[in-house]
C-alpha cells in the first residue's frame, strides 16, 4: 500500500525523471544510489547530464549503458581501485561531453542554487587548467574591494536522486555516517526522489528532528529499498563490496565485458529484491550499538 | 463547544488562516502570523508545510511559540537545520506564502517594524527587520495580518522595513509577489494595481466601519462581500489547541 | 583539574575577549549565552561590538552595563514580550552605534566568513530602507547575466561565545534543538568560546559525529556553565523563565531599575554556581524521553 | 618490533610523517597523503587533526580509507558534517598543511591528476581534480607524495590540475602558500624560488640517485642531509595500525 509519498521505485523514476534531465546521483563513495541507477539503465534513459563532485562506479554503469549525454562531475573513477573504464572508452569517442569542476566548486554551484543566487564567489580556479575544463566560470572582482575571485555558476539539477538510512511517508529523510554533498545536491534540485534502506514513522523522525538532513516537503518520493547502495557501503547498515569493486576493475576494461555485466546484473534482473537475492550479502552486514542517547525535554505540561 | 462568539481578534486571526491553503509552503513570521498559520495547519490545511526562521520546517507548535527559537517549534517537527537552510529555501523560490505583521502599513503594502518616527531621532524605536524583510522580499505572495488599531495604517510608512507593491502597480519584475491580502479585526484588503482596496468585511462590520480612523481613504472592490463567522469548532482549536494558554 | 580545552569561564573570557573586539553572542531565543554575557559584564568589558541576528535582552543588559560601542543585528528585543528598553535608551543618548540588517542578510554576513570568501550575493536588501539603515552593501550584477544582486560583507567576528548541551574536551561541541545562527556565528569567528551544561567524553562524542555543530580544532575553550542559558531555554535540560522576561519588561524600563538589577543580579554575584544558587529554578527543569537510537556500525573485525 | 628494514613506500610515507607537525590542522588526501597523516598522528603529532573532503574532522581512521566517503573516516571520528563545511574552512584559512599525491609533478611543483597527454584527446585520462586542487590553492602549505616513478617528474605537466609556484618565484600574493615539500621513496624535495629542489635523500641514496630517470637537473640545496631511517616502533605502527591489512 502506498502511504503518503511512499512508492515503488520504478514508478517514481518513470514519472520523475525525464529524458534530458539534469540528474543529480547522491553518495560519495558512501550511500552511491545503484538502485535507482540500475532502474534508470533499465528504463532506457538517456540524454541524462549526470552530476555530482566525486563519481562512482554508478556513473560508469550508467555512461557504459548509454544513458548519459554530458556529465558535470569533480572526480570520476573507481574509489580505492582506480580509474573508470567505461567513462574513459565514451569521452575518447566522444559519445559522451565532461563539464569538469573540482570538488569544491561543484559542491559550491549546487550550494549557489540551494541558496536561490546565480552564483557564488570563490577563491579557487584562479590558478591552473581547471577553470578552462569548466569553461563557465567568471573571474570577478570583490565589489569591497578585496581583490580577484572566481564565479562559479548556480548548478540547479531537475532531480536529484539520493539513498539515505531512512525516511518518514512525508519524505523526511534521516541520514549519518559520511554527508558529503548529499544535502547541497538534494537541496539545489527541483525535484527529489530518497531511496531508504528503512520507512520509518513520522513519530521517529518527529523524535529526532535535529537528524533530519532533507525536509519532506522538498521530497517528491520515498522508495524503499534495502541494500539500495549495495555494491557502496551504507553506515549502521552494510560496508563496500569489495570484492565486486576489484571484480569490476577487470570486467570494465573491454566494452563486451561491461556490456555482459550490465546486460546479466541489470537489465535482465527486474528489481533490486531479484539482484540482491542473487548475491550472498550477509557478509556484508554490519552491526553495532547504538549512538548515545540524547533527550530533548520541551515543558511540564 | 463554546458558545462564546468570535472577539476581534479571532476574526482576524481565522480570516488569516483561510487565506492559506493546503499543501502550501508557509513561512511563519511568530505572534499572529504563527497563530494564523498553526490554526490552518490543525483545521483546513493539514498539509500546510510551516517554516520558522530558526531553522525549523513542518512544525506544530502545541502552544503559540515566543520566539522562533522557543522550543515550542520543537516539540512536534520534522527538521530542525539553521537559519540559512530555511532562508536559503525562501530565496531558492520554494516559499508559496509568507505571514506576517508589523507596526505599520501604507497603502502600498509597504511594513514598518524598524522606527516610528525618525530614523536617526526616533519616536518609537521598535525590533527591526528580523526575517520579515526577507520573508516579504521573497515568498511568492505575502498575507498580512494587522491589529486593530488605526495608528497602524499610515499613507506612507515611517520606514520600509519589507517592502510592498511599486506606486501604483504590482510587483512584477521584482524577487517575490509582494502583498496579497491584509486581514484585520473588521476587514480583508486585497492590492489591486499595487494599491491596499477593501475586499472583504467581518462578520457585522460596514464598508466604513472597516476603514474609520484610516488617514486616506482606501478603494474598495465592486462587491465587497461579508465574510462568514468562524466556526464554532474552528473557534474551539484555536482556543484550546493552538492557543490553550 | 583542567582538561584538554576545558576551563573556568572567567579565565577563558579574560584571556580570550579583548575589549574593543568584535563578538559573536549565541542563542536564537533558544541558549543564549547568559553565564558568559554576565561575566563579561562582571569584568567591566568595554567598547564591544556585539553581533548575531536576533538579539535577546541579554544584549540589552550588555548594553545597559556599557560593554557595548556598537551592535551589528538583525533584529533587538524582548522575545514575546515586547521591546528592549536598555537598548532603546541607549540608542536614544547615542551612547551605543547601531549597524542593523535583516536576519537573513546577517547570517549571510557569517556565512561569508566561514566560507573564505569576501562577501556573499543575495536578492534581498535591493528594496525599502533596510540597505540604508545597514550602510555596507553594495548593489552588484550577476557576472552570468541574471540581473541585479545585492553583496553583502563577510562578519568575521573575533570571538563567538556560544552555549551548547555538551562539549567534550577537545571543544567538538554537540548542540541539539533550535540552532538558529549558531553554526554559521561559531565558524565566522576566529576564535570561538563554548558553555554547556555537560562536560561530555570524547567516546560520546565518538560514537554520533553527526551530532557535532563546531568541530573541537575550531574551538579554545569549552566551560562548564550548567544553567548556563538562564533564563533563556536550553532544550532538555530547562525551558524559559517566563516570570523573569515578563519581569525585566518592568524593571529594565527605568535605567536605575535595570541598573539595580545588574549590581544586585550580576556585578555583586561572583559566577553563575551563586547566581542560580540564589534562584529557585528547579520548576523549570525539563525531561522527556531519550530520542531513538540510531547505529553506525562500521565493519566486521 | 619487526626486524624488516622498511621498503621505499615506507621510507615515502615515514618521511612525509614526519613533515606534519604536532597541533597542525590537515587536510588529507585519499591514499598515501592518508597513509602519511595517520602515521603522524599515531606517533610524534597526536593533536594533529586530520579533515577529508567528505565533511570529516579528526578522523582516525582504523584501516587506509579507500575514498574519502569509505566509513573507516567516521568509525573513530569527532565530527561528520559536510563537503561545504570543510572546504569552507579551507577556504577561510583554517588548514595549516594539506598533503596530496599526483600523476605528475612538475618543477614549479604543479600537479596533475586529470590527463597524461593532450586534455581533447588524451593518451590517459585519469581521475581530475577532486578536491585536489582545492587543496593546493587553499592549504597555507602543501606537502606532496611522489611514488617512484620518473616518469611522474616532469618539466611542465601535461595538465595543471593543482597550481604550484609561478616562474621563478614563491607563491606571494596568491591565496594558500603552496607546495613545501615533495617527499619521494629517494629524496625531499623543497622550493627555492619556486623551484623544486633537492634537500635530503633517503638513507642509502646518493644525491644522484634521488633524480635518477628526472628529464631536468633540479637544483641542489648546499648541504644536501641524508634523513634517519625510520625508528622501528615507527615501522610498526605503520604496518600494524595504519595499514594493518
Amino acid at each position: 500500500m502506498v502511504v503518503g509519498k511512499v512508492r515503488p521505485l520504478a514508478d517514481a523514476l518513470r514519472d520523475l525523471v525525464r529524458n534530458g534531465d539534469t540528474v543529480f546521483l547522491g553518495g560519495f563513495g558512501h550511500a552511491v544510489p545503484f538502485a535507482a541507477g540500475h532502474e534508470l539503465i533499465r528504463q532506457g534513459r538517456k540524454r541524462l547530464t549526470l552530476c555530482r563532485s566525486g563519481a562512482d562506479i554508478l556513473f560508469d554503469q550508467m555512461i557504459a549503458a548509454g544513458c548519459a549525454e554530458k556529465l558535470i562531475v569533480g572526480w570520476i573513477g573507481n574509489p580505492g581501485i582506480g580509474l573508470a573504464h567505461g567513462f574513459r572508452r565514451a569521452l575518447a569517442r566522444h559519445d559522451v561531453e565532461l563539464e569538469e569542476w573540482t570538488n569544491f566548486t561543484l559542491v559550491l554551484r549546487l550550494h549557489a542554487a540551494a541558496l536561490g543566487v546565480p552564483y557564488l564567489p570563490t577563491r579557487v580556479m584562479g590558478e591552473g587548467d581547471v577553470a578552462n575544463a569548466a569553461g563557465r566560470v567568471r573571474h570577478i572582482e570583490d565589489p569591497f574591494g578585496g581583490g580577484p575571485l572566481t564565479a562559479v555558476p548556480a548548478l540547479a539539477p531537475d532531480v536529484a536522486i539520493v539513498h539515505a538510512q531512512r525516511a518518514d511517508p512525508d519524505g523526511n529523510v534521516q541520514m549519518w555516517g559520511v554527508i558529503g554533498d548529499t544535502v547541497a545536491g538534494a537541496l539545489a534540485s527541483r525535484r527529489i526522489v530518497v531511496t531508504v534502506e528503512e520507512v520509518t514513522t513520522r513519530e521517529i523522525v518527529r523524535e529526532d528532528p535535529n537528524r533530519t538532513i532533507i525536509p519532506g516537503y522538498r521530497v517528491d518520493a520515498v522508495c524503499h529499498e534495502p541494500w539500495g547502495a549495495h555494491p557502496s557501503y551504507m553506515q549502521g547498515f552494510y560496508t563496500r563490496d569489495d570484492a565486486f569493486y576489484r571484480t569490476y576493475d577487470e570486467l570494465s576494461r573491454t566494452e563486451e565485458g561491461l556490456a555482459q555485466y550490465l546486460a546479466e546484473n541489470v537489465i535482465e534482473v527486474p528489481d533490486r529484491a531479484r539482484y540482491t537475492g542473487r548475491l550472498r550479502l550477509d557478509h556484508l552486514a554490519v552491526g553495532g550499538p547504538p549512538a548515545p542517547p540524547i533527550r530533548y525535554g520541551f515543558e511540564r505540561p | 463547544m463554546s458558545a462564546v462568539a468570535a472577539n476581534p481578534e479571532e476574526l482576524m486571526v481565522a480570516a488569516a488562516a483561510k487565506r492559506l491553503n493546503d499543501d502550501e509552503i508557509c513561512f511563519v513570521g511568530i505572534g499572529l502570523p504563527s497563530l494564523a498559520a498553526v490554526l490552518a495547519k490543525l483545521t483546513h490545511a493539514p498539509g500546510l508545510t510551516l517554516l520558522y526562521e530558526s531553522g525549523v520546517v513542518d512544525a506544530i507548535p502545541p502552544r503559540p511559540p515566543l520566539s522562533t527559537g522557543d522550543p515550542a517549534v520543537i516539540s512536534d517537527t520534522a527538521y530542525s537545520g539553521d537559519c540559512l537552510a530555511v532562508f536559503g529555501a525562501l530565496q531558492a523560490g520554494h516559499v508559496d506564502v509568507g505571514v506576517l505583521s508589523a507596526a505599520q502599513i501604507d497603502r502600498h503594502g509597504n511594513l514598518n517594524s524598524t522606527v516610528i518616527g525618525d530614523y536617526s531621532n526616533p519616536k518609537v524605536r521598535l525590533v527591526g527587520s528580523g526575517g520579515a524583510h526577507d520573508i516579504a522580499t521573497l515568498a511568492s505572495r505575502l498575507v498580512i495580518v494587522m491589529p486593530d488599531d488605526p495608528r497602524r495604517f499610515v499613507q506612507r510608512v515611517d520606514f520600509v522595513t519589507s517592502p510592498g507593491h511599486p506606486d501604483g502597480e504590482l510587483r512584477g519584475e521584482l524577487v517575490g509577489g509582494g502583498p496579497a491580502v491584509v486581514v484585520t479585526p473588521r476587514a480583508i484588503f486585497t492590492f489591486e494595481d499595487g494599491e491596499m482596496t477593501l475586499a472583504a468585511v467581518q462578520p457585522g462590520y460596514s464598508a466604513s466601519d472597516a476603514v474609520e480612523g484610516f488617514p486616506w481613504q482606501p478603494p474598495r472592490v465592486e462587491d465587497v462581500m461579508e465574510l462568514t463567522p468562524p466556526e464554532p469548532e474552528l473557534l474551539e482549536i484555536l482556543r484550546h489547541r493552538v492557543d490553550p494558554g
